[in-house]
């Protein structure tokens, strides 16, 4: 370990002491939320600083094991953004159900950590651990509300899944490792360049190493069939952690499908093209169609969640097949898909302050009424997940499916089936914009005060979906960037 | 001969897995489902070791890999003990096929 | 077991089919193929830690289980000698049997209830199950025996003191994020099982 | 001349708006403006018809045309909104403004106690424009315009009374069945401008020979569709009966002196494209004898009177076009002129007495009114007299001249029924005269009481119009063989004349045209005679004589079928009914239903698919993790073997 | 001129945007002066674009061009420009909405201020669509039209507004998202060709140069053309695609109704003339014949539906549908005549029907009812309601010397080139268009006073002020459009040339289509005919016989 693998690592090396902090500030000042809200999001900050600085310039630390470029400062912007805005949004609702904040944020942030070293990896086994380090808080989260069933029993189920998922990927690993005798990235990507080249066969142990490793990160993903977990698990968990849950894991481990699939496993992407599309066409179509059936705004959200993974599948398959600008559109739609979800989840949190309002439709009935800027704010992020300009969300949209045109082929279809998926979908987004504007309130409940600091993390993700729908641009040179760093 | 055979150890480590695989599918039991995933890492670790044992150049590697991959899996044992013990003090039975009050 | 079996002769009676299954795999292949010791050695753990594997996931009292799970992972611990691995076995034996394995036992204590033991052990899909953990098996094997491992080396000991360097010279970054997963996992694990105030367990 | 050409239209237009703006507020003044503006269009078209018929600068021979501006410039698609005047224009000008005039002034009497008074006005003085403007049109377009104007005009003053479901069902029609023949005109104009580039009417008649035959055949009978429409020819001629809803006054204006004879001035303008094509005109032919004689014999057993006189109508209407089909052109229009007049003078005669017997039209209920009203009774014997063909009224002449020049352009077919026709004529009118002046007063005493003549506003535009229909004949049809309106109409009918090849052979009083004369006149005086017969008469130098109901009623069981087929004019109405009420409608609510199951069904059938198949595949979401985790096992293996797949390619 | 040297196609586009936030965060009171000030303010600056906008007979010659980068990555530019075309229905747009707002004063009483932003952004996404020349930017706007749309018909529409208004968002966006592909598509096949660069990929001047040299490749523009037309279709809306028009149509508030027919449906014909043809011309040849037999079927088609409609709004919806078929069918014939006949039954349908929904929202009004047999001798109670009813009924109905007339004449001019037969049965609509509103027009005003209607007293008032305000304007236009059709036409003279430059006016196809329409109509006839006597009786009993 050298200081310059120090410095390398600052910003995940502060991420980890914030953690450590936020739980230390804790003790010292037992449940009370301000210092740690202060500690934690002042801590994010230092941490985004961070990255900023040593992002400035592209490095190697630990025998390359460890990377900083583009793609590292870019997806940990993103993190550190999405755990930021999930700390904002979760007093609101943890603390009328007496939730302490600290574990929440500790564990979120360990959590970020886990994330932030898949963007960072360039060596299997870091990109293992970090996918750990990214799940297991997750499962704990889930189960947060630990007095509540749903709470518990979606995370058991996150867990078991998960766990199963986990040793299926290592599974995997282990003979992509056995057979290239390398775990750092750059290495299995030489050695499978063999086979790209055509002076080498893919042989049946690779094959099957490729499957169980596509089965492992397609369900971290969420993608169909293997997303079982994700209606249960959303649904069961706190609202916040939902969002989180919904962006945060979802970004992460489309950065290990980056680090892994695009750049170790890259040279194989003819052999896994087909695998995408398939999984992207039935991923967007079924997590449509079941949504279109569900009346909790959460388990439907949740489903909503799969079909946008379909959509980021299809920036995958593009790059698969010769596009650049599916990697770019991949990048554009996380971080578009990120905030707008957040939003929309954080507006069901903001609903639920109140202990015992569910997640149900009904929830929403006459919102536009009661709670104007929320309703107003909801339909925006609604919108935007619809895919309807100028927001973020259509420009995402758009992104990929221009990606896909490109690619052509077997694709070019996939952007038939996203747009047709997208015009189903818009049925059951609207259909909350429905129950807020043109449905009368069921009770007449006085209207909830909301935290300042969720008006403030709202304001946020509303002025990042706007701004990155109406001027692009920034987010465009930083994906592009991103994206030349690996492709 | 045999034990000085990789294909003899991969192959016992997927029988390892698909045992595992299969009591994951099959028990009831939360606990008895955590087991079958230690027993599924276990495989894995299995196949590592093989790998490091055979595989010129990969030996070291091998053993460093296998030891980290206990150590996610005692991480991965608490953390779902946890959880069991949790959903155990809400529901009072450990049996999970009765925890599907979410569905659809 | 069958019913006319007197009770006394009944742990006899298991050890000694144990023995045979476990054993015979290692005589015959002394015997037959002229394997050396360690073949035999290897086949002795290997069909003693399919066997607790298997009994992991079919037996009914899941304290047994939780014991066959032992010796899986012993059996195993005796493979990893085999293969050269010492580190490893001696990790095997110190963190599962030690750490992992008590500590699944306490939480099966913890949540054993009278009704559980009586219920059914299996899904209603073992069938499926089944047929799928074959099937995935199969797979496997198949797709093992099929590949071309290329230049097989000698089967090596791991010299505990490269692998000590390597640890903390190589491995340092990931060594050290075990450890922060291990604080994540213990931090969130002892908020989600402490008890709530005044909540019984 | 550039101004007052256009001012005929546009004073008219004038009024219209003025009464339609302010025409509320005027109340029972109302007339003043609208009746001003016509008088002042009749005086400024008696001056115009003047100078174009004695081919005054600067008319000339061959017309003379106003510009106002471009209408239309679509590319090479250019109409202009411009007038025209030629001696044709001028014999219409004289009849449409002179009756219109004329009907105005009646209209003050006769709507004076109509709550609508006003309206009335705007709605005449809209007709005015647009007729004036249907023939001074030089555009075939703009002529098209005011040809749809003329109906609306006609569907307004219709269904004037709103209130009478009758009226209103009438004007629908009307305006609908109009339609139907715009729709073969406004194909033929299109058809016109396909092949020539142009629609000016005169460009269009002077390169009409560019075309191929069958294209100016096409054209031709484009063109006579929408004729039929507006002159009620058959089969289009089912609305005009049901027009008699409308006030009197409208009945005789549009529905006998103008409007219906925009269809004969159409084909006589268009004459040289119709010589183009002699197959065309054959059918013309056919098709209006064939009308005069369906609608003649309708025309006997209708009881309401002025039914009597819609369908006799008709039966002029057939006579005219009979004449443009065997190339009479200007025997059709001296028919159209006298016909406006004496026809125009029935109605407003029958007006009188429905007026006078209390809004009562059913001739069954009348009688005797010869000496209550007696102004009305005398000119309307004229008018009656003038349609039978009796010497020397107006009606013998030109009637006179569309048989004879029948049979001498060879078309002895149409002289045959047209001799019958007139038979037919004479009777029907003078069992009209019949029912309802001579004999004795069928309605109820009280209503007997109160009868009185008409007021002076009502009869002096019956004794003016009374004047030329006795005297119009003996002006323009003299001498016989070349008459005053030949001369007129030579520059116009000239060229088609020509193309048609019809040598006129000399006319002969004592020779075959004599011989005709003698048997027109012969078979109207027999069929006045036998309505004297049936009906009775009460002419000073007459044996008055009774009616004889007894005759009637033998004569009608007789020959039972063709009474019930008259009776109910020949069931046409049914047919209608039949069909585009009940299958038309059954097959538009098919269609409805159609939209509504099928096309709707199929987007809303989608919905529900799509639905239904998101619920089943929520199905597969059991809530069981070992379930969810079987799912995921099979996942692997299903994917594990894909990969083997791709590899071993 | 002054006009051109100020943005002020982003003055006018953007206007209503200014208007919607000042509504937004002025208090309930102020929503309806500040809407409609700054509806009439658009209309204002409008006025003045077409006061500073030169007509030339120039193809493809755009005026008060303005250019900004937005996304330089993908060559996307702020691009907006007019020619003749977008003039004209942009000052439709804006005449039309100031009158719509104005009509929503009375009406409209629970949240105004929802209802005002929603109109004022809606304004936004209209005039932009007309005035983008930036494919991408095109898309944005015609997207953006959606959503405050579907807040007007879901918040303040009928009883059945829901399923409307989703109706008609997910039937549009089917259409609108296969549109995106397109675009995106012919962006591609564009950079393609250029060695790679995005420039002028969406810029509609560059892809039409490019689609005129050397042309996009026969696959793509038989996809994209596609593509674009199911989108413009369903906008239009073409059978089989317009079924969401009577739903929406029936459920919107007055003032919904009248923007929905007024421009709405005009974004699709614009869109046909705008990119469909001159981008894939050789698709757009190809397709001709079929596009040619759908706009037949719906001229009949609507007009035979129409005739058995029992609500004011559904007939009227469903002759939209026959009336739109005259602007396909007009601009498929790919005459010039055809085409200017087009874009001037636009406008005239967007002015007449425009009115008959504001007519339609004034009786409902008072009587909180549409259907037809309720209604009856309205000419004795309310006259001057009457008669402007009667003024636009006969406007619809193609009266000569009302705007009506000419547009769909020159259309039926164009068609009737193109092949006879297809200008026969389009002209036969002429007879059927008489006999929908004639009918309708008989029971609802003439007769005596319904039942209904007496029951509702005093209630039943004639025409108020505002509500001749809104509607004597529309009048006028109709009136001076009618005499002056030149006003438009020459405006649009180089628009059409410009559409037209790149397609050749094909003869008919081998078969024509009339063969096939004919042939179905009279099938689907016969089957629905036959259908419905299995099933039940006729659903609607036909008018009783005509007068003895």
């Amino acid at each position: 370990m050298t200081a310059a693998d120090l410095v390398t690592i600052a910003p995940l090396a502060a991420a980890v002491l914030v953690a450590i902090a936020v739980i230390v500030v804790d003790l010292a000042w037992p449940g009370r939320s301000e210092p740690v809200v202060f500690v934690s999001l002042a801590g994010l900050a230092v941490v985004a600083g961070l990255i900023v600085v040593t992002g400035a310039t592209a490095a190697s630390a630990f025998g390359g094991s460890y990377t900083v470029d583009a793609l590292t400062t870019f997806l940990d912007l993103l993190f550190v953004a999405i755990v930021g805005l999930t700390i904002a949004f979760g007093p609101d609702y943890l603390r009328p159900r007496d939730l302490p904040l600290a574990e929440f944020a500790t564990v979120l942030i360990f959590a970020m950590c886990g994330a932030m070293l898949i963007a960072a990896s360039t060596d299997l086994l870091l990109l293992f651990l970090g996918l750990e380090l990214m799940v297991l808080p997750g499962y704990l989260l889930a189960g947060y509300h630990k007095t509540d069933g749903y709470s518990t029993e979606g995370a058991i189920k996150y867990f078991l899944l998960g766990s199963f998922s986990s040793a299926i990927f290592l599974f995997g690993l282990a003979f992509v490792w056995g057979l290239t005798g390398t775990t750092r990235v750059a290495g299995v990507a030489e050695a499978l360049s063999g086979i790209a080249a055509g002076s080498a066969v893919l042989s049946p142990g690779l094959a099957m190493g490729l499957a169980f490793m596509t089965t492992g990160v397609a369900f971290k993903i969420a993608a169909v069939p293997f997303h079982y977990w994700t209606p249960d698990a959303y649904q069961g968990s706190p609202t916040p952690i939902t969002g989180y849950l919904s962006v945060g894991p979802k970004v992460g481990a489309f950065a290990l499908i980056l680090r892994l699939f695009v750049e170790a496993l890259g040279p194989l992407r003819e052999e896994w093209l087909p695998v995408v599309v398939v999984l992207a066409a039935i991923t967007m179509t079924l997590g449509n169609l079941v949504a279109l059936t569900q009346t909790n705004v959460k388990r439907m959200l949740a489903y909503s969640s799969i079909a946008h993974t379909g959509y980021m599948l299809v920036g995958l398959a593009a790059y698969a097949a010769g596009r650049m600008e599916g990697l770019e559109g991949l990048l554009f739609y996380g971080a578009a898909y990120s905030f707008m979800n957040l939003g929309a989840f954080a507006v069901v949190a903001a609903l639920q302050k109140r202990a015992g309002v569910t997640s149900g439709l009904d929830t929403f009935a006459g919102l536009g009424r009661r709670e104007p800027v929320l309703g107003i704010l909801m339909t925006l992020f609604l919108l935007s997940l619809t895919g309807i300009p100028p927001t973020a969300g259509f420009f995402a949209k758009a992104y990929v499916i221009l990606a896909a045109v490109q690619a052509g082929g077997g694709v070019a279809f996939l952007a038939v089936i996203a747009v047709l998926n997208a015009a189903a979908a818009a049925f059951y987004y609207l259909r909350v914009v429905v129950y807020m504007f043109m449905r009368e309130p069921r009770t007449e409940a006085e209207p909830l005060r909301h935290g300042r600091l969720l008006w403030v993390g709202l304001a946020a993700a509303t002025v990042l979906t706007i701004v990155f729908g109406v001027f692009p641009n920034a987010l465009l040179d930083a994906v592009g960037a991103a994206a030349r760093a690996i492709g | 001969m045999i034990a000085n055979s990789l294909d003899a150890y991969l192959i016992l480590s997927g029988l390892l897995f698909a045992i595992g695989t299969f009591g994951f599918l099959a028990r009831r039991n939360a606990i008895s489902m955590l087991m079958s995933i230690e027993l599924m890492l276990n495989a894995v670790n299995l196949a590592i070791v093989a790998f490091g044992a055979f595989v010129a150049g990969l030996a070291e590697n091998g053993s460093v890999i296998a030891i980290m991959v206990i150590a996610v899996a005692a991480a991965e044992a608490t953390v779902g003990l946890a959880i069991v013990i949790a959903i155990f003090r809400n529901r009072r039975t450990p049996l999970v096929d009765e925890y599907d009050a979410m569905r659809r | 077991m069958p019913s006319w079996i007197p009770g006394a002769f009944r742990p006899l009676i298991a050890t000694a089919v144990l023995a045979g299954i476990v054993l015979t795999p290692a005589i015959l292949t002394v015997l037959l193929w002229g394997g050396d010791f360690t073949d035999a050695l290897f086949l002795v753990f290997a069909v003693t830690m399919l066997v607790s594997a298997l009994a992991v996931v079919t037996m009914r009292d899941i304290i047994r289980c939780g014991l066959a799970m032992i010796v899986c992972f012993g059996a195993l611990a005796g493979i990893y000698l085999l293969a050269g691995a010492t580190l490893v076995a001696a990790a095997q034996v110190v963190v599962y049997i030690g750490a992992i394995s008590v500590l699944i036992l306490f939480a099966i204590m913890l949540t054993e209830t009278k009704a559980a033991p009586s219920r059914l052990v299996f899904q209603t899909q073992a069938g499926p199950a089944g047929v799928a953990a074959v099937v995935l098996a199969i797979v496997i094997a198949i797709t093992v025996t099929a590949t071309d491992w290329g230049e097989l080396g000698e089967r090596l000991h791991t010299a505990t003191d490269t692998l000590a360097r390597l640890l903390f010279a190589d491995y340092v970054l990931p060594f050290e994020i075990v450890g922060v997963l291990l604080l994540a996992a213990v931090i969130g694990g002892v908020f989600i099982a402490k008890r709530e105030r005044g909540e019984s367990l | 001349m550039d101004v007052l050409v256009p001012l005929i239209a546009i004073l008219p237009l004038a009024g219209f708006a003025i009464t339609a703006l302010v025409g509320r507020r005027l109340d029972k003044e109302a007339h003043w403006i609208p009746v001003g503006l016509v008088v002042v269009a009749w005086a400024i078209s008696m001056v115009v018809a003047y100078l174009a018929l004695t081919h005054a600068e600067p008319f000339g021979e061959h017309g003379f045309g106003v510009t106002l501006y471009e209408w239309i410039p679509a590319g090479d698609f250019v109409v202009e909104a411009g007038f025209f005047v030629d001696t044709l224009t001028a014999c219409l000008l004289i009849v449409v403004t002179t009756i219109g005039m004329l009907v105005h002034v009646y209209s003050i009497g006769y709507m004076s106690h109509d709550p609508g008074y006003w309206r009335f006005f705007a709605y005449l003085n809209l007709f005015m424009f647009s007729m004036l403007l249907l023939v001074l049109a030089d555009s075939f377009l703009v002529v098209f315009v005011a040809w749809e104007l003329v109906g609306l005009s006609s569907y307004l003053l219709i269904g004037f009374w709103y209130r009478k479901r009758t009226a209103a069902l009438a004007a629908k029609k009307a305006f609908i069945v109009n339609r139907v023949g715009d729709v073969g005109f406004a194909l033929g104009i299109m058809l016109i401008f396909v092949s020539l580039g142009t629609l000016d009417i005169r460009e269009t008649i002077e390169r009409i020979g560019e075309l191929e035959p069958l294209t100016i055949s096409v054209i031709s009978l484009l063109i006579f569709a929408g004729a039929m429409g507006k002159s009620a020819q058959f089969p289009l001629h089912v609305w005009l009966p049901d027009a008699m809803e409308g006030p009197t006054p409208v009945s005789a204006l549009i529905h006998a002196a103008t409007m219906v004879n925009a269809g004969v001035y159409l084909v006589a303008r268009t004459s040289p494209i119709f010589a183009h094509a002699p197959e065309a005109l054959v059918v013309v032919a056919a098709i209006g004898i064939f009308t005069a004689i369906l609608a003649a014999s309708i025309a006997l057993t209708q009881t309401d009177i002025k039914r009597v006189l819609a369908y006799s109508t008709l039966s002029q209407l057939g006579y005219m076009f009979a004449a443009l089909g065997v190339g009479a052109f200007t025997a059709a229009i001296f028919h159209l002129m006298t016909h406006g007049f004496f026809k125009g003078l029935l109605f407003l005669g029958s007006g009188s007495v429905i007026h006078a017997v209390h809004e009562e039209q059913d001739m069954r209920r009348m009688g005797g009114l010869r000496r209550k009203i007696p102004i009305t009774y005398a000119t309307m014997l004229v008018g009656s007299l003038a349609i039978a063909g009796i010497p020397p009224l107006a009606g013998f002449f030109s009637k006179d001249e569309i048989l004879g020049e029948s049979f001498k352009l060879g078309f002895a077919w149409v002289w045959f029924i047209g001799f019958v026709v007139a038979g037919l004529t004479a009777f029907y009118m003078f069992r009209l005269m019949g029912l309802t002046f001579w004999g004795e007063f069928r309605g109820p005493r009280e209503v007997w009481d109160r009868i009185h003549e008409s007021p002076r506003v009502m009869t002096v535009p019956l004794i003016l119009l009374a004047i030329p229909s006795a005297l119009l004949g003996l002006y323009l049809g003299l001498p016989l063989g070349d008459s005053t309106l030949h001369h007129w109409l030579e520059p116009v009918f000239h060229e088609a004349t020509e193309l048609l090849h019809h040598e006129l052979e000399p006319y002969a009083l004592f020779g075959i045209d004599g011989v005709l004369i003698l048997a027109s006149v012969g078979v109207a005086a027999v069929g006045i005679a036998i309505a004297w017969r049936l009906f009775g008469v009460e002419l000073p130098g007459l044996r008055h004589r009774a009616p004889d109901p007894e005759a009637v009623r033998t004569l009608t069981a007789r020959a039972p079928f063709l009474y019930r087929a008259s009776l109910n004019k020949w069931w046409f109405d049914e047919l209608n009914d039949l069909l585009f009420m009940r299958i038309g409608g059954r097959i538009a609510a098919a269609l409805w239903w159609f939209d509504r199951e099928i096309v709707d069904g199929i987007v809303n059938g989608a919905g529900a698919v799509t639905r239904a198949s998101g619920r089943g595949l929520a199905e597969v979401q059991t809530g069981r993790v070992q379930n969810y985790a079987l799912g995921i096992a099979i996942g692997l293996i299903v994917m594990a073997g894909s990969y083997l797949w791709i590899a071993g390619r | 001129m002054a006009v051109s040297s100020i943005p002020i196609l982003t003055i006018v586009t953007f206007l209503p945007l200014a208007g919607a936030i000042a509504v937004a965060l002025l208090p309930r009171s102020a929503a309806r002066p500040v809407a409609l000030a700054a509806a009439l303010l658009a209309w204002v600056a409008s006025l003045l674009l077409l006061v500073g906008f030169v007509p030339t007979p120039v193809a493809h010659r755009f005026q008060f061009v303005e250019v900004a980068d937005w996304i330089p990555l993908f060559g996307i530019q702020y691009k907006l420009g007019v020619d003749g075309l977008s003039v004209v229905l942009v000052v439709l747009t804006t005449t039309l909405m100031w009158i719509s707002i104005l009509a929503s004063f009375r009406p409209i009483q629970e949240r105004i201020k929802e209802y005002m932003v929603s109109f004022l952004i809606l304004e936004v996404g209209m005039i932009g669509v007309f005035v983008a020349l930036d494919t991408f930017l095109f898309y944005i706007f015609w997207e953006v039209v959606l959503v405050p749309m579907y807040l007007i018909i879901g918040i303040w529409g009928g009883a059945n507004r829901i399923y409307a208004t989703i109706k008609f968002v997910l039937y549009t966006l089917v259409g609108s998202l296969l549109m995106l592909v397109a675009i995106l598509a012919t962006a591609f096949a564009f950079q393609d060709a250029n060695g790679g660069s995005w420039v002028g990929a969406f810029d509609f001047e560059a892809l039409r140069a490019h689609a005129a040299t050397t042309g996009f490749a026969d696959g793509l523009q038989l996809f994209a053309f596609a593509a674009f037309f199911l989108a413009f279709a369903i906008k239009v809306p073409m059978f089989p695609f317009h079924t969401w028009l009577p739903d929406a149509h029936v459920e919107a508030p007055t003032a919904g109704s009248v923007i929905l027919a007024g421009v709405l449906l005009k974004l699709g014909g614009y869109g046909f003339i705008r990119f469909a043809l001159p981008l894939f011309p050789a698709a757009a040849q190809a397709y001709a014949p079929a596009i040619i037999g759908l706009s037949l079927i719906a001229i009949i088609y609507g007009a035979i539906v129409a005739l058995v409609q029992p609500d004011l709004k559904k007939l009227v919806a469903y002759s939209s549908v026959s009336h739109m078929g005259f602007v396909t069918l007009g601009i498929f014939v790919f005459r010039e005549q055809g085409m200017q006949g087009a874009i001037l039954q636009m406008v005239n349908h967007g002015l007449i029907t425009g009115a008959l929904f504001l007519l339609v929202g004034v009786i409902y009004e008072r009587t909180h009812d549409r259907t037809i047999a309720k209604m009856g001798g309205l000419s004795a109670s309310v006259p001057v309601y009457a008669a402007l009813l009667g003024f636009f009924v006969f406007a619809s109905g193609g009266l000569p010397g009302l705007s009506g007339f000419v547009g769909e004449f020159l259309a039926l001019v164009g068609a009737f080139d193109y092949s006879p037969a297809v200008g026969a049965i389009a002209t036969f609509c002429m007879i059927l268009a008489a006999g929908y509103l004639l009918w309708m027009f008989q029971r609802v005003v003439f007769g005596e006073l319904s039942d209904f209607l007496k029951g509702l007293g005093h209630h039943l008032t004639d025409v108020s002020p505002i509500e001749l305000l809104t509607l004597t304007p529309l009048a006028a236009l109709v009136v001076v459009l009618g005499l002056f059709p030149g006003l438009v036409l020459h405006l649009i003279e180089g628009s059409v040339l410009g559409a037209l430059s790149d397609v050749e006016p094909v003869p008919p196809a081998a078969i024509d289509p009339v063969v096939p329409v004919v042939v179905g109509i009279v099938l689907l006839a016969i089957v629905a005919f036959r259908v419905l006597a299995i099933i039940g009786p006729a659903a609607e009993p036909a008018e009783p016989a005509e007068a003895a």
